[in-house]
């Protein structure tokens, strides 16, 4: 399914790219402490961006708030992963998908004695 | 189904948009509503319509609230009318019993829908046709009538304003969501083309006004709030003045007045139409939207050379029992095809007494009984 | 003084069986002068008063009185009203509750009445509890306080119905006693005269079925707490906390301007007519 | 009993297969003079999901309102093609929407693509329903195509006149190159 | 009547309050009313025994609320109930459908007052029994018993709830105002004497429950909220694992098992009293205060060499026709004395088909008929 | 944030057919979302949780989720979840309304609810809108917008349904929005604990049926709006009028201790028992 | 048919009827051991006016609740004997409060000042009630004394039972001097 | 009628007279400008006060609150007029009957000519 989702790339508009800034989501103002601590780092790390076009109905609501335009919406109004590398993980599109179809997932590496 | 007028503008309306026509027509200056599927396009298409006729539309907080202010707006000269479905209809079932003992005109449409509960929202029913007799609470007087074509949501609205006029009651108008969604051609009549009656007013002098007072028709005149004649109306069983009473002798003439002014005019209420039912053998006895399907069976059931006849209801109270009973010991037997588990079936019999064999179709997964259907079964019997 | 009986009685249907059915030393007839004699000091013709009241004891008053009277179903009487006011917007409609009716069964209309703005004025008569059924606890009954339905004590919080009535969004509102009769019928006119929905709480006694088990007396006594208790609202900022945390305000607490739902709806048919000619 | 003629119009939700159903009935009926009933099909709710709507005309009044056996089947996606091709009439025509109906169930059926169409030519994918409409007044005379046209001018928003009747065109001039070409 | 039982304790009651002692012994621990006329007193006695025993009692704040609430209550596994009376149950018709199509047992009363609308609401009468059976929009099953003394009005009290945990519905309860208010001496039974039915629960494991699986009762096993059988419950017609369906071939078997419950065990259901009916020639159907008159009267006349019958209608609806029938065709004739213009004997004539001549009594003053109107009609007849 | 899908997809009924019938871009799915990750977060068993809704699009929530799930009448959600808490107080009963559902016919549930301080969470997915019968005016719909029953323009006031609340008695009151879902997790989860009637009004999106036809464009642009026009409410201090005439606070606005009662029942359970056994 | 013994108590409202009436039906059935029944009516509120209780005894169980024709009747008012006296038997018995009741309709009533009684020996007018029904068992024997002042004392509120016992005792007396009297 | 309510004479309780003073019913708040204007004179004059028996029903308001105490309670609950002499008209009595069975009129001096 992960395949599906990553089949275009897209051009950024500033006007997107000002929004970036000004996403106010991860901060979470009952628990400050908490979610302080919490913060995505800045450090690269790899995510999976799925999306389930089963239950996906192209709402656009994944693309047009993704703080790193990781997700843009095709000519047939379905979304699409294109810059999967900016994505933080921070985890906008998932939970606020109205359909539960977009699951991001830290990638995992495969290391020496991991197999099971 | 009447002749189709042709003199009139000719319009695509639903079912619930020719209501509007027709309650427009006969004068209804007052609308109050809750939406509820499928009866919300009545609501809508109001809200449009009536201000720019000077009349007044108000959504009120849920059904409850509806029925009481359309009662008030009648209180006060309006004609006044409300749509709902099921749910919203067993909740304006107190009010709609203030509305009896008062003797408050005023028309209540019901677009039934599959029940019991929330049950099938946007499939069509006609399970609602006892209840619309029975649920409210204690004898009551009431009438019913039952449309079948976007013309008669017209005709039959209009009818209904005059008989809720004439008779100062609610009159309920039950349609079925097959009927309210059905758009139809159909020419909407002139204004001098349609009867028009308006209620009965007092013309004696003030002091002489007896409010609830018997005549020979059972129907008083009826003051209306700022016109002079003061008097006091209320829920409670009451004298000829409007006041409360527990005399026996004041409560037995009023209860019976207002069951006597609808039972004695029954031949003005009752309506059917009817089609080769003069030499039936067969008679199908059906109402609403299955009355269409109902009537091309028995159509194609003459062409077989079943001797089938229709009759359609149009009034299901007062239920019409002298008219149908003289068939009843004429005919080999009936059929009440119904969107039910028999209700109008159940009225046929209780008249019956017996005098010839009555059967039903009965269907209630929320789809319309197909003329195949009866003509299968026309053709059995 | 003096005529003020001959005034009342100027207005009381005669042919109606006086004395009324009100308990010795009920309020609900003090109510009913405040009403008439600020009917009468407006100056309105009979024909164009309409009043409406919903069941209780409450709900028997407008019988009483020459008026175009309705008397609905329970918790229903704003409905009613809302329909006479629409269809004929020059009525005085004016509306008697009783607390239970109001605001238990009824809650939803008043708030919505109040939210909706029609130029109504409602009449609460508040004696904390159900008189009419015989003492089962109200919305407004206080806690602890004891009821048929509530022979252990009351453990529900009560409403203020001032208070519902402003945050609903009426246009006035104002608390009144009937022991504080005469101010009472100030409120009440001014309540009439308000355009919009104006709310008159009056804080009544039923010591038939409140006063008595709540062992706070009879119709005397009962009176003479509101004596004691009440504040008017004009004072209340020189007094501190403590002084007032016994004590209920009384006078005018809201008076604002919104716009009325009738005159609204007069643009809303000139819209409707100015579309309608152009469609044709 | 008279002529009595039934379309059904399938689709999905969001294809504009109610609103075409009212056209052609306003078209048939008001236009026309014909007696028409057009009625639909809801889903759990109001929104959403398949969609179907049936006109029936005749030339005497109508008893029963919905299509008993289909002489005409407009099938705009898979779905509605397969769930109703076995109610049509044995000679009765299907028409489908070449754009998403790629297995057809007859070969007497008539695909056209409309939403292609429609997008192509139009560049409003919104519009393929009238395309489909002009198309089957041209294919089947159910409507005279100045009625449909007058129909179709009554109904739709202001400002969007011109784009639908060039959709109506393209639909009829789609109709008339498949007639010549068969 | 059945033979008074000496050995429990001895009490002055009146129906109202034996009503109460009813639920408790059954197990009733949820109590949610409204106050009316004449009902009031089941709410206050409630309010003040319930708590004692572990249950919980709560005023609404009308008596939709309170119909929802007792609904609530039973799918968390309580017994629960609620009183009033006409005004009230029609403002319950739309939530007692939910209760119905959503099998949910709880008892419902209506002490019947004189309506329509705020009616007479000190007076006796009983005219809700077609509301009773109609009152709520669509087709629905419904169990009705009706009581005419205070030992009934404790004995049916249990017996509803009995019946509503057995089906899984709602059980109606018509008492009346002179039921309700009279006092009477009764045993009140030590628990041990009384049987008690509790609903049949899952108890196969919780992945294989089914909620609305049709078995040969046609009432399928209960979960309720917090015992592990997690379930969907909706006023929405519904599949048999309770989501929303608009499948006919869901609709239709579902419908017909929830009537079917009722019907086929129509056996446990139908309750009568009858006395001296063997050899009857005139049979007195009668129900309510209106049963202890005729019942007297049947006594008289049978003093007086008039052979008449008696039979009692405890269960109302479904409408004891099974047990009707027979007679129909060996009585001369039938009289319905009743507290309203004709409800149950409109049900007498419409199973009756013309076997036999079905006379009435209506008294619609607010006043109990007495046994001399009674005897005096039987002697006639 | 890994996993929070998988996180969901635990509680999701998988045998009812997905994906769920709201429109694209619906705020209920993100509300389901949240209201889940609260649960989630508080670590209750899903047997012990129940969801109780009324009928509404908002109302077809419970379907979709595996806990005890009561769809109940139009209006009537609470007073079913009434007689569920007081008939097992240990379950958590939780109750999803929409804002014609909480507010218009069922109103008065919704008020006494809030008075009678049961411990139950009352979350109002208010979109200002009818959203499943087709987009009619609701008590939320904003003076002036259009409707399909105010097609010319609206010109009834809105209720504050997080205001009405707090005068009602509500516990604890608080305002969240779609787009705030993170927040909104966070308030689910504090009202879920809170001993006590708790309301979480969630500002949600419904274009279309209200978005559309004011012009607010779709889901997208709503959510913005939303991301815009809100306030924390600890934020408002330091913002003057003017900032504020256009914007709504966001957060908890209330919070407060009151005896709750089942509690408070358990006393008059003691009290009923003493007094009987002194009766014997 | 077995023994029926029909009782009539009115007056008007604050009386004391409807408790009077419960007090003897108290009395007959649970002490006594009789079957009984106990009715009352209303006037247009549950409040004021009128009041009456009836109480019916019998030696089996009681189909019809209300009195037919009473055996005995009490009346506490004028307005209240001159409504009921003509409904009781030919051969009843008529008790009145004569503080009240004046106008006495026939030469075979007993009047007693119940009302009289209770304010000049118990300082309690509102204790006329109970006097009455201590006059009551002992002039027609309907319950036995010692039941009766069983149900009195299980009845009245507490720390009023002294005073209830009282008032039992005066009208008692009263009856045992009007019956040597007689 | 007037007769009837005049047939007792009372003692005053020193309790009573204090609530005399602190009665504050005849100042309207409202419109404080009218009402002070109409406040009752101190100067003698006289009063009729009428009690109709027939709807009166004896709650004692008018006893109780009358600030010249010039209304009693009769042992029967009835009120009766003590000391019509003391009245200042001030028709607290008057407004706050529920039954409206009290009339106070100032009593009408017959004058020379005033004969009609
Ligand atoms: C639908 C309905 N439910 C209940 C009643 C019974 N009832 C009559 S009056 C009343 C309460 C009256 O209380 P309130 O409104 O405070 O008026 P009060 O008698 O105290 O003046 C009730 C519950 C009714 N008439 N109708
Ligand atoms: C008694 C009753 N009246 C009316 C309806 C029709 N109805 C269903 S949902 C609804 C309004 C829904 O609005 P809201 O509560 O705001 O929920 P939304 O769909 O916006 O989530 C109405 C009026 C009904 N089901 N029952
Ligand atoms: S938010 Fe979800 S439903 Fe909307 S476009 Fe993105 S993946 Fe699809
Ligand atoms: S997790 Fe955040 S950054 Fe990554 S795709 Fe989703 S919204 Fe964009
Ligand atoms: S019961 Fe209470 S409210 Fe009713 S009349 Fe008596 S004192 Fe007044
Ligand atoms: S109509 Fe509105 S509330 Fe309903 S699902 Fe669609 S967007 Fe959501
Ligand atoms: S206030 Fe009126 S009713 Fe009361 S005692 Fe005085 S006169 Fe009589
Ligand atoms: S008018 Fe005033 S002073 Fe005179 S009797 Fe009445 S209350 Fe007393
Ligand atoms: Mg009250
Ligand atoms: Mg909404």
């Amino acid at each position: 399914m992960g395949d599906e989702t990553a089949k275009k790339t897209r051009k950024k508009t500033p006007q997107e790219s000002l929004q970036e800034e000004s996403t106010d989501v991860p901060v979470d103002p009952l628990r400050k402490e908490a979610s302080e601590g919490a913060k995505p780092s800045r450090a690269k790390k790899d995510y999976d961006i799925a999306i389930f076009m089963g239950w996906c109905k192209g709402c656009g609501i994944c693309a047009a708030f993704c703080p790193r335009q990781c997700i843009e919406m095709d000519e047939d109004g379905s979304p699409v992963v294109t810059q999967p590398d900016r994505c933080t993980g921070c985890g906008f599109c998932e939970i606020h998908c109205p359909d539960f179809a977009i699951s991001v997932r830290a990638r995992r590496k495969k290391a020496v004695g991991d197999d099971d | 189904m009447n002749e189709q007028a042709t003199t009139g503008r000719q319009v695509l309306l639903q079912g619930n948009e020719a209501m509007v026509e027709g309650a427009l027509a006969a004068g209804c200056t007052f609308f109050a509503g809750y939406p509820i599927t499928p009866a919300t396009e009545i609501s809508e298409v109001m809200s449009v319509k009536l201000p720019a006729v000077g009349g007044t539309f108000v959504q009120m907080e849920d059904e409850i609230a509806s029925m009481g202010a359309i009662i008030g707006a009648s209180l006060a000269g309006a004609k006044s009318m409300t749509a709902t479905s099921g749910p919203g209809f067993s909740l304006m079932q107190e009010n709609l019993g203030f509305a009896c003992v008062a003797e408050v005109p005023c028309v209540v449409v019901n677009v039934m829908r599959g029940g019991p509960s929330t049950g099938l929202p946007t499939n069509v029913s006609q399970a609602d046709v006892m209840q619309a007799r029975w649920g409210t609470h204690g004898d009551h007087p009431i009438i019913v009538l039952a449309v079948s074509t976007t013309k008669e949501c017209f005709d039959i609205t209009v009818k209904a304003f005059n008989l809720a006029e004439k008779y100062r009651t609610p009159v309920i108008i039950l349609s079925d969501e097959v009927v309210g969604h059905t758009r139809e051609k159909i020419s909407l009549p002139h204004p001098g083309e349609i009867e028009v009656i308006d209620r009965i007013r007092p013309n004696m002098p003030p002091e002489w006004y007896v409010p609830y007072e018997d005549n020979s028709r059972g129907v008083p005149p009826m003051g209306i709030f700022g016109d002079g004649y003061r008097y006091h109306v209320t829920g409670l069983v009451h004298d000829v003045r409007g006041f409360p009473t527990q005399r026996p002798d004041e409560i037995v003439p009023f209860l019976n007045r207002i069951h006597r002014k609808i039972s004695q005019h029954f031949f003005d209420i009752l309506m059917v139409d009817e089609e080769l039912t003069e030499d039936a053998e067969i008679l199908v006895v059906a109402y609403g939207s299955v009355a269409r399907s109902a009537r091309r069976a028995v159509r194609e059931a003459r062409e077989r050379g079943v001797k089938a006849g229709m009759m359609q209801l149009i009034t299901l109270w007062p239920f019409p029992r002298q008219i149908l009973e003289p068939y009843l010991s004429r005919v080999k037997a009936v059929l009440v095809p119904e969107l039910n588990m028999g209700q109008v079936s159940r009225e046929v019999k209780r008249i019956n007494q017996g005098a010839t064999r009555v059967e039903t179709i009965n269907r209630i997964d929320g789809n319309l009984i197909t003329p195949e259907e009866i003509l299968v079964r026309l053709i059995k019997m | 003084m003096a005529e003020v009986t001959k005034l009342i009685h100027k207005y009381l249907r005669h042919d109606k069986k006086f004395p009324h059915v009100w308990c010795p030393g009920c309020g609900n007839g003090i109510v009913l002068g405040s009403l008439i004699r600020a009917i009468d000091k407006l100056g309105y013709e009979k024909d164009d008063v309409v009043l409406v009241s919903g069941i209780g004891c409450s709900g028997r008053l407008p019988v009483y009185v020459d008026f175009n009277t309705l008397h609905t179903t329970h918790g229903r009487a704003l409905t009613f009203a809302t329909g006479v006011k629409l269809a004929n917007p020059n009525l005085h409609v004016i509306v008697i509750m009783g607390d239970g009716d109001a605001t238990a069964i009824g809650g939803n209309h008043f708030i919505h009445a109040a939210r909706r703005n029609l130029n109504l004025t409602a009449i609460i008569i508040n004696n904390n509890i159900y008189g009419m059924t015989g003492g089962q606890y109200s919305p407004t009954t206080p806690y602890g306080a004891l009821a048929t339905t509530a022979m252990y004590r009351h453990i529900e919080h009560a409403f203020s119905i001032a208070e519902l009535a402003v945050t609903a969004g009426a246009a006035m509102v104002a608390r009144g006693t009937v022991y504080h009769a005469n101010m009472l019928d100030k409120l009440i006119e001014k309540a009439i005269v308000k355009r919009g929905f104006s709310v008159v709480e009056v804080v009544s006694n039923c010591h038939t079925q409140y006063g008595r088990r709540n062992k706070l007396g009879g119709a005397v006594e009962m009176l003479r707490w509101q004596k004691d208790h009440a504040v008017r609202v004009e004072k209340t900022a020189e007094m501190g906390e403590e002084e007032l945390a016994d004590r209920f305000t009384i006078g005018v607490l809201v008076d604002r301007d919104l716009p009325i739902y009738t005159e609204e709806y007069k643009k809303i048919r000139e819209a409707a007519r100015a579309k309608m000619a152009a469609a044709r | 009993m008279g002529y009595r003629y039934e379309v059904r119009l399938s689709g999905s939700g969001g294809q504009g297969i109610i609103m075409a159903g009212i056209i052609l009935a306003e078209a048939a009926g008001v236009h026309d003079g014909k007696y028409v009933c057009q009625t639909q099909s809801y889903g759990p709710e109001a929104r959403g999901g398949a969609s179907k709507a049936e006109v029936v005309i005749s030339d005497e009044e109508i008893d029963y309102p919905k299509a008993i056996k289909p002489d005409l089947l407009l099938a705009m996606n898979q779905k509605s093609c397969d769930a109703y091709f076995f109610d049509l009439k044995p000679e009765g025509t299907l028409v489908v929407d070449s754009t998403f109906v790629k297995q057809i169930p007859t070969t007497r059926a008539i695909a056209l693509p409309f939403t292609q169409l429609a997008r192509a030519e139009l560049k409003k994918e919104m519009v393929a329903n009238i395309v489909a409409l002009g198309a089957l007044a041209t294919l089947t005379k159910v409507v005279s195509l100045a009625s449909l046209e007058a129909a179709v001018l009554g109904r739709v928003p202001p400002g969007t006149e011109e784009l639908n009747r060039k959709a109506l065109e393209t639909g009829i001039n789609a109709a008339k190159l498949y007639m010549q070409g068969h």
